[in-house]
């Protein structure tokens, strides 16, 4: 089954439920490793998002990302604002004009999202960023035709938790070096969240 | 958490309003944005220098928007970046026709937002250059990481890049100016106590009675290292021995001090605290030409300091002295 | 008790060398005292100011020496107000000829000490005249009692009588204008956090997590009545109330108001007190012709803010903006 | 029998070791209503009156009070500093030169010394300060040719306690209006230690 703007409208809703959730956890780990802020930058974010998706209606999926695009890098600022920006932005040119997509081509809307990502950031697997949940998830899932969407959720949980152990090199957690060890790292657990609402969004058409 | 505040979603906004409110000659807030301009910007036919970031660093950054140092300063929500777009409009309203110097300060957040601005300016047709500070020798210097954070030697950079553009000089001699700064600045800070973003409600770590943390940063962020409460000479002490590895000063060298306060630390503590770091610089045979001792780049209400040394030239002193008019900070 | 600090009994000592170290060239400290003058002490044929008080005030009053302001400052220990003969040698170092006015801020020990201070050196031949600041309205004016204490308003009696004396007036005209000021300005604070005096080790009083504290003084005494948190606007009202008891502002009186933090309280939070403040007073149709934030009288790391307002006159307008070249204050 | 030099110097410097060991109590005393240095002032001034006993000898108890009464003024500070300082210079003026002095005569010391206390400071008794203890006290005793020491020190030490329950209007403490109430006055339980040596003192040579 096809992937179509309403789709992509329940996921982020879903995902603006979860982020406000977990804003508390999300600062927790922020203030362990970083400036405490992950939490209340994300939550900031969603709401708008929020509010500018409401009562406004888009053709195309990618005219949605487009607009969920702006909306992070004007509200959200710090690192995750131009990370998840930036990505959004990549993954709206990628889908295109289409008005459906495919679960292959979704794909590569996401991969398009790590990209920019990684362009924007820097940051390489291993580092402790959220790059350790986007970069192994799409390239795990990348060319397949049909996604396990359980199994796309239950990798990025998994990927999230690898960030505990990791030794940080980019972001804020770097400058604390070996104390970094032994927190998940914040963008990581946001980042699992987006692709924990959208496997759930997108198993739930079936 | 106790502050003076009324709602926490409001405390940047009513920040910026009061700061307006007390310094209406001086100081303007562009209209919809969280950036404080001169009053008189732009300066024509003077390159533009923008800096911000964060809130909670204050003065830094409004505090430093004037004559001789910044012609605008962004604000981002406590402790996070400014958004491209509120930079991009600073950007624009203080081009005088000679482009704008970005002085950014080494977080991935505070780059990439500066640096999206930067290139939506140079779309509309605005020449802009950026300097990245990152005087922190608390942090390792690596390439395999985004390298120091820039903490309150950037204030030299406001002061010197400033000092050169007020008196007509082109962008890239402004931003060379900015880089020898950058170059010769080291910072290295420590705290008594941690601080709470507002809308965290709690404190980035805690300490107890009798421990310190050595090598925090700007942003409530736990240092590299904690360890039982010191004497101040000797907290100078470690401070400078390890701006030292990496600066090398030898007898004779000039340079400039900054004892900075972290937000609450007395006055009365910062002069002794200075008192203990001449008597290290002065063993050394180093002539401190200019100390500045204050609350210049802090981290909301940490009690703390961080010692800065900047190593001086010809131009660099000159530009030091050079005149400045800003709220914050008058020469 | 985290500070700053080497030797609990050095600290005033290292502080004040702390401080000459940091501007050699605006300060002098008389040999074997607690006295910072000006390096060019005495100014011939200037009127001499002479401030101070008990230390952990600062930037008061060390921070206030320099041209239009004071010319000498003597430094007691920590909240103990200095000896008559520390006051006698600052006396004697800044006459220039034309006498020597004393500001002295009411408390009991202040205004003997420094009257003592007076009496020795009209025993020598040096006309002195003193006057007593006494803006804090938190404490009740009354015939029966010392009366008020001086708090922050003094920063207005040293700028305006400083730059009096800058311009060659005469020794009454000096105290007449300061005695002007006195009159006409009053303070009152609040303390969201207490202090601790380095020698006791531990702090003046407690608050709870929720409590703060109206009306405290600048010496770590508990205030006059102990509340709930407030929002910022709330106790702007409060403090503006109780100074508006006493002052009865009019549409369109012009004052000047000093928005004062006492040691800890982060300039965002001055800032966001002062827009707050700004709005009462623009309610009341009163004209803040100049505002000043930041921490002037402080009591050591105390959190918490006092309101100053000082009603103007043509007089009192031009002498506040006259120039004035301190190490903290700068116009 | 009479009172000499080496008498006071045997007072005082028990004054001394009464205030240090006391020192913590009377500024938690000063904690409570003022600002919690009159512990310290004291310690200061009696350390520093120590130092210039030593080592000088004295033949007149007024040389000897005159020499304290400079140490307290240019050691002390604050209030309580002026207050001692003025009492002894006035004590020592009132002594002379005289070699002995009566018991009579000396309570006319004293007296010079609470008359100078109420000059310098303007305080009346009933205000919370040390005049309730020196002015009562010695206005008691007065033109008593044979003091009894015993009740001298009770007495000192009931007015002491009476400032307890007194609404200050004087000193640091009137701020506090009638919070003041409850606690014993810093300079008042200093006095008291002043006297009480002072008794044990004279009472011991007979
Ligand atoms: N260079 C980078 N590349 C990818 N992700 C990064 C990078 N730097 C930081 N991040 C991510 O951003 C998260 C922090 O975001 P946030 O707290 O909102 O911003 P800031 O660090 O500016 O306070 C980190 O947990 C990490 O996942
Ligand atoms: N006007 C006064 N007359 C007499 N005694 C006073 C007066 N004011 C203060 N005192 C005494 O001084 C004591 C406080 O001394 P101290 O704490 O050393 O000085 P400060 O009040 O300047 O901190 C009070 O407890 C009180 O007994
Ligand atoms: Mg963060
Ligand atoms: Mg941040
Ligand atoms: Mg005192
Ligand atoms: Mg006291």
């Amino acid at each position: 089954m096809s992937i179509t703007a309403e789709h992509l409208r329940t996921w982020l809703e879903r995902f603006h439920d979860e982020i406000l959730e977990h804003k508390d956890e999300l600062t927790d780990l922020d203030q362990a490793i970083g400036d405490g802020d992950h939490g209340i930058n994300m939550a900031r974010g969603v709401k708008e998002m929020h509010k500018m998706l409401n009562g406004k209606s888009f053709d195309a999926p990618g005219d949605l990302l487009k607009a969920v695009s702006m909306t992070f890098i004007g509200k959200i600022g710090g690192a995750s604002g131009p990370l998840y920006g930036s990505a959004l932005m990549k993954m709206a040119s990628r889908a295109s004009s289409d008005e459906t997509l495919t679960e292959e081509e979704w794909i590569n809307v996401l991969e398009a999202g790590k990209v920019a990502i990684q362009q924007r950031g820097k940051a390489e697997t291993g580092e402790k960023t959220m790059v350790d949940v986007w970069a192994p998830l799409i390239e795990r899932f990348q060319k397949q035709k049909e996604i396990d969407w359980q199994l796309f959720q239950t990798t990025a949980e998994e990927l999230m938790q690898s960030t505990k152990e990791m030794h940080a090199k980019k972001g804020r957690a770097a400058y604390l070096g070996a104390r970094s060890v032994g927190h998940i790292d914040p963008g990581a657990m946001s980042s699992y969240l987006f692709f924990k609402t959208l496997a759930e969004t997108l198993q739930e058409r079936s | 958490m106790k502050k003076l505040m009324n709602d926490v979603e409001q405390i940047v906004d009513e920040m910026l309003n009061g700061m307006v409110l007390a310094h209406p000659n001086d100081l303007r807030r562009l209209d919809g944005t969280t950036v404080l301009v001169r009053k008189n910007a732009p300066v024509q036919g003077k390159v533009g220098i923008v800096s911000g970031g964060g809130s909670g660093h204050e003065p830094a950054h409004g505090g430093f928007v004037g004559k001789g140092m910044l012609d605008a300063a962004v604000a981002g929500e406590v402790f996070t970046s400014p958004t491209p777009d509120q930079v991009f409009e600073a950007i624009k309203a203080v081009d005088g026709g000679k482009g704008v110097l970005l002085v950014i300060k080494n977080y991935t957040g505070d780059v990439m937002n500066f640096e999206m601005a930067g290139e939506m300016a140079e779309a509309e047709g605005i020449s802009v250059k950026q300097v990245v500070v990152n005087d922190d020798v608390a942090v390792e210097d690596s390439s395999f990481t985004s390298g120091r954070r820039g903490i309150a030697g950037t204030v030299f950079v406001h002061k010197i890049a400033g000092a050169l553009a007020e008196q007509g000089a082109e962008l890239n001699e402004v931003q060379a100016a900015a880089e020898k700064v950058i170059k010769n600045v080291k910072s290295m800070g420590m705290s008594l106590s941690p601080c709470t973003v507002p809308a965290a409600g709690k404190p980035g770590f805690t300490l107890a009675d009798n421990e310190i943390e050595i090598g925090t940063g700007i942003h409530g962020e736990p240092g590299v290292e904690r360890t039982d409460v010191k004497p101040a000479a000797e907290i100078a002490q470690i401070l400078f021995d390890k701006i030292d590895a990496d600066m090398h000063l030898k007898s004779g060298d000039e340079v400039a001090v900054l004892i900075n306060g972290l937000g609450s630390t007395p006055m009365m503590e910062l002069y002794v605290f200075n008192n203990s770091a001449a008597a290290i610089l002065k063993e050394k045979g180093v002539h401190v030409t200019e100390t500045i001792v204050g609350e210049w780049m802090t981290s909301l209400e940490m009690a703390g300091v961080s010692l800065t040394i900047l190593k001086l030239d010809d131009q660099l002193t000159s530009l030091l002295h050079a005149p400045a008019e800003t709220t914050a900070f008058k020469r």
